[in-house]
């Protein structure tokens, strides 16, 4: 019987929880459009677990977490992609490491047969087997509780209570979202404080306030800092960077197949302008994303001014943009576009405007060079300085803009400003997975 | 197994269920586990309505109280102690006093049951009896009818007036200051919320009582 | 033919059939995913995908949580099979054939659509952990703001029949259907049964914030039993919706059971697009909206529907 | 009285089926959870308190409004049956009837009960 399951199982598509580390954001929205794999929201629901990247030390134990929480049968695949192996093959022991040369969808594949055959044993927790808390025997009932809301009962403590904006005094949940938090970007970590699904309170824990964060921008852009480069090639980044964001918005707001084509559209060599503003008329007119991105997460534009912020201030109505002084665009007849509400609809709206601009842009822009070496370029995700920090300002804006919000409203609005992925300071003797 | 044997199992086992899930209400720990014991003894009676061949109020009883009893529940886990049962406690008070109210409670049932002699009068054909229902609501008791939906009025107003914070004149508690021991106590209503409030913090001598 | 082989030819004759369209639900849903997402899919891959999935979930351990309530973790899926096989029983396939013609058949299925509510509450309650719970907490919001408009539009289709009988709505429908007759009917009743089956745009319970929402704690069997109960609460909307407005098993030509099939397939259809296309709705204000358009619509519905008959 | 034995029938074969079934998958992965598999998913780190709160809903004030329209419901279900049979008595008492719930409908919206507390 069981061997009959597994023949069957045998090619269903994959359930893999990617912790994509540093530098590997792009890759795995590759993986996405793989039909043999399926990116899944929880470890639960996975059967692998794809170490992509370089693994940072401070989120070591949170994956260590991580993997304890995925059902048997389970294996770790470590996808190095160019970084140096140090020690996390010693803290995850019996991981499987693609190659440079393998396709790693080939090998998952083979990994899930393997598993279900029973051919290679599911891989044991990596982290102790105690209780959170010693809570066994004690207290009257056994069970480490006191009283009626005190003690340790089976481990946790229970929740306290706080008083809130209508009056009542009910429990609080401290809820730390961890750095593999799927809707958010990897390795950003909050400390919400729900009442409820209302956030009373967000505090950003990592990035620590005022690092720098480089972000995964792609190379041409920081090469364009120092040397000429051609504008289609600066221009077909931009555009791939925004229709990955907005693949990533669908599927967080439940349009899995749209994300799909969207995604297909980033990762096509050449996509045209018409293309790109046919899905922009199709999410608009089916009314696709009007209710659940209106009104949500409105950012005023005096906290934006002057900040390089990009897309996000243009969608509320400043139009800074380091190309509108550039020569070479402003022969190509470029003017920034804007937006007036500066909230998520704006966002997406002005971030596909820009995509299918930037396309029109490199269309026209033939083999011209970009006047580079000015130590200013605009990157998808605001204007980028040599060595400056781009979004920075945005996490310091998140307490204010989170509390008092709803949860589903906090994370839309939380997409919608396209934080860069977080990375810990490089000097850090990180875990260079 | 021919109908009737069919029905009295069914109302036995129907009758059966409903008791002990009403003693498991009260045995429960958890909040949650106390109120779906309660609605699983209301589908109990509602089993029994249907057996008696009232059919409508057999599933209306189970609509209701699905929707009030998941209330009921919200509403239990939000105000009383240990919501989910980690720690056990007993929701029996007064042992002494609530066995003796039972046992007489019961005594004067049974003797009701056992020696009123109530009337035989078996329905002739049960699938009428919701058209019966409508056709009294709109003729003889046309007045309790409208009388119901005046007094389901007054309940929502009034309970929105009590339970809603935000009113048309601003927020219930911006006026009302509780008294403080000390002189120049701050009112509950005024003093700093934790969440970030949207608009500028009201002095508390200005301010409208209460709420429209 | 005893009673008694009756209803157990009855209930199999029910679980299967309800099985078999469950399994196309599943079927449709990754051929529209594909066809809107414009990658192509073979028809006999995407036969076969959802048995595979199944096999694969079959094999998978079920996750446990530190201090859960597992009876009632367990009670969640059975009981939300349990409420859409009932409130399937009553939609007739044939003039005088239904595996339950119950009198009020219609408020039957309307109870048991208040046995979702409970059923999804259980399922995000019980793995003590917070996303499910969130995601529990909301549907009962959704549901309260959905339940009223859903029981009108209903009961809207009651009207001509004089019972709520089901295959007494069917019968009424011989010359008109009440898709015609009552138009705000059908859009009402598919919005609020897509908030029922919480799929597509009113996925709050399991949404993609929540990291999967009440199921972000479950796998193994539960899941899949929990993915399958959820379609079976869809294919119940759309049976009911094909049986009260679009005429159940009248029509020319094919016999009444293709033309139910047919029709619930349709439906179907209607609502996996849907789910494609129309992004999740904010949850407080569907609340407004339920209450504040929804319900009067659904009582114009009601009373238009009642004046066209005096 | 056949009926309600089928849809008995329907409702718990359903809930035995399924009961079953998930026993059954216990059965075919018998393997326990250890302690760092049972803790909660919170995106890597664990939860400080249980999940279980006084949880604070936010729609209090429709859940009460809720509770006092859904007797509306009770009173539709005869008045559809006899509708066609009584005419015009019926539709002007149910309108009067609906009329006043609605009335607390409208001013539950506007002391804005609707919304988040």
């Amino acid at each position: 019987m069981r061997a009959a399951l597994a023949r069957l199982a045998a090619d269903s598509p994959v359930p893999i929880f990617v912790l994509a580390g540093q530098g590997a954001a792009g890759r795995v929205d590759g993986l996405r459009l793989d039909p043999r794999l399926r990116l899944v929201d929880s470890p639960r629901a996975a059967s692998l677990l794809l170490v992509a990247g370089r693994l940072p030390r401070s989120w070591l134990r949170p994956a260590l977490r991580i993997h304890a929480q995925m059902p048997h049968p389970r294996v770790t695949v470590w996808w190095p992609l160019g970084y140096a192996p140090r020690s996390l093959e010693r803290r995850f022991a019996g991981v499987v490491r693609v190659a440079a040369q393998e396709d790693v969808a080939a090998v998952l594949v083979r990994l899930q047969q393997a598993l279900l055959r029973r051919e290679r044993a599911s891989e044991p927790d990596l982290l102790p087997d105690v209780d959170p808390a010693p809570w066994r025997g004690v207290g009257p009932y056994g069970q480490g509780g006191k009283g009626m809301t005190g003690g340790v009962p089976f481990g946790r403590p229970l929740a306290t209570r706080a008083a809130d904006r209508d009056g009542l005094e009910l429990d609080f949940l401290p809820i730390r979202v961890g750095p593999f938090f799927p809707p958010l970007p990897v390795g950003l970590v909050l400390e919400l404080r729900s009442q409820g699904d209302l956030l009373q309170e967000a505090r950003v824990v990592e990035p620590a306030p005022g690092r720098p964060l480089p972000g995964d921008v792609d190379p041409v852009f920081l090469r364009a800092l120092a040397e000429p480069v051609p504008l289609a090639a600066l221009e077909r980044a931009r555009a791939r960077h925004h229709l990955r964001w907005l693949a990533g918005m669908l599927r967080f707001h439940g349009l899995h197949a749209l994300a799909g084509r969207a995604l297909a559209l980033a990762e096509a060599a050449l996509v045209g302008a018409a293309a790109v503003r046919a899905l922009g008329r199709l999410l608009e007119r089916t009314l696709a994303l009007g209710w659940a991105t209106r009104g949500v997460g409105i950012v005023p534009p005096e906290q934006l001014r002057g900040q390089p912020l990009g897309p996000v201030a243009r969608a509320a109505g400043l139009a800074e943009d380091a190309r509108s002084v550039d020569p070479a665009y402003r022969a190509l007849g470029f003017t920034p576009v804007t937006h007036r509400e500066g909230d998520a609809h704006a966002r997406w709206r002005q971030r596909l405007a820009e995509a299918a601009q930037a396309l029109e842009l490199a269309e026209r822009a033939g083999d011209r060079l970009l006047a580079g070496g000015e130590g200013v370029v605009e990157a998808p995700r605001g204007r980028l300085t040599a060595g400056g920090a781009t979004a920075s300002p945005l996490l310091e804006l998140l307490p204010a803009l989170l509390a008092g919000q709803e949860w589903g409203d906090a994370m839309a609005t939380v997409v919608s400003l396209d934080l860069p992925p977080v990375e810990p300071v490089q000097g850090a003797s990180g875990v260079a997975a | 197994m021919n109908a009737p044997l069919l029905a009295d199992v069914l109302f036995w086992l129907f009758a059966a269920g409903s008791v002990l899930s009403a003693w498991r209400v009260f045995r429960a720990d958890s909040m949650m586990r106390a109120a779906y014991w309660l609605f699983a003894s209301f589908v109990g009676v509602a089993g029994i309505f249907l057996l008696l061949g009232a059919e409508f109020l057999g599933f209306i009883l189970i609509l209701m109280m699905a929707g009030e009893m998941t209330i009921m529940v919200v509403f239990m886990v939000m105000f009383m102690m240990n919501p989910a049962g980690l720690n056990p406690m007993t929701m029996v008070h007064q042992h002494r006093t609530s066995i003796a109210v039972g046992v007489l409670a019961f005594l004067g049932l049974a003797a009701l049951a056992l020696f009123a002699d109530f009337p035989a009068a078996p329905v002739a054909d049960t699938s009428r009896a919701t058209a019966e229902l409508g056709t009294e609501l709109l003729g003889g008791s046309m007045l309790v009818f409208q009388t119901a939906g005046v007094t389901l009025l007054s309940t929502m107003i009034g309970a929105i007036a009590l339970a809603s914070v935000r009113g048309r004149y601003g927020d219930a508690e911006a006026g009302s200051t509780e008294p403080q021991i000390a002189p120049e106590g701050v009112g509950r209503g005024s003093h700093a919320m934790p969440a970030a409030k949207e608009e500028p913090e009201m002095d508390e001598h200005h301010g409208h009582l209460g709420h429209g | 033919m005893s009673p008694v082989t009756r209803a157990v030819l009855g209930v199999v004759g029910l679980g299967g059939s309800l099985a078999v369209l469950i399994y196309l639900a599943a079927v449709l849903d990754r051929v529209i995913g594909h066809r809107v997402a414009q990658q192509p899919l073979r028809w006999s891959a995407a036969l076969a995908l959802p048995a595979r999935e199944a096999a694969r979930l079959v094999l998978q351990q079920r996750s446990r949580t530190e201090r859960s309530d597992a009876e009632a973790w367990a009670l969640a899926p059975a009981l939300l099979a349990a409420a859409a096989a009932a409130s399937v029983a009553v939609i007739p396939f044939g003039p005088a054939a239904a595996v339950a013609d119950v009198d009020a058949g219609l408020a039957l299925y309307v109870a048991a659509i208040a046995l979702v509510m409970v059923a999804v509450f259980l399922h995000g309650w019980s793995p003590n952990s917070v996303y499910p719970l969130i995601g529990a907490y909301r549907f009962v919001a959704v549901t309260l703001s959905f339940q009223v408009p859903l029981a009108l539009v209903l009961l809207a289709t009651a009207l001509p029949a004089e019972s709520l009988s089901v295959s007494a709505i069917v019968q009424a429908q011989d010359g008109l259907w009440n898709v015609v007759r009552q138009p705000l009917g059908l859009p009402i009743f598919l919005a609020t049964g897509l908030g029922a089956a919480f799929w597509g745009p009113l996925a709050l319970p399991d949404a993609d914030d929540l990291a999967g929402g009440t199921r972000a704690e479950v796998s193994g069997v539960p899941l899949l039993l929990w993915r399958a109960a959820q379609l079976a609460v869809l294919v119940s909307i759309a049976a009911m919706s094909a049986a009260a407005f679009l005429g159940g098993w009248r029509g020319p030509w094919l016999p009444g059971v293709v033309w139910l099939g047919l029709k619930t397939l349709a439906v179907l259809v209607v609502l996996l697009l849907a789910g494609h296309l129309l992004a999740r709705v904010r949850q407080e204000s569907f609340v407004v909206f339920g209450w504040v358009v929804l319900i009067p619509l659904a009582l114009v519905d009601v009373f238009l529907s009642g004046i066209l008959l005096l | 009285m056949a009926a309600l034995g089928a849809v008995l029938a329907v409702f718990l074969g359903a809930l035995l089926a399924f009961l079953l079934l998930r026993w059954a998958g216990d059965i075919l992965n018998p393997t326990p959870a250890t302690a760092p598999q049972r803790v909660p998913f919170l995106g890597g780190y664990p939860p400080e308190v249980h999940a279980w709160n006084r949880y604070h809903v936010r729609y209090y004030a429709m859940a009460l409004l809720f509770l006092a329209f859904d007797m509306e419901m009770v009173f539709m279900y005869p008045w559809a049956e006899v509708f066609v049979r009584e005419g015009m008595v019926a539709l002007v008492e149910m309108l009067m009837f609906i009329v006043i719930l609605v009335i607390g409908i409208l001013y539950a919206w506007r002391e804005r009960a609707l919304e988040w507390a």
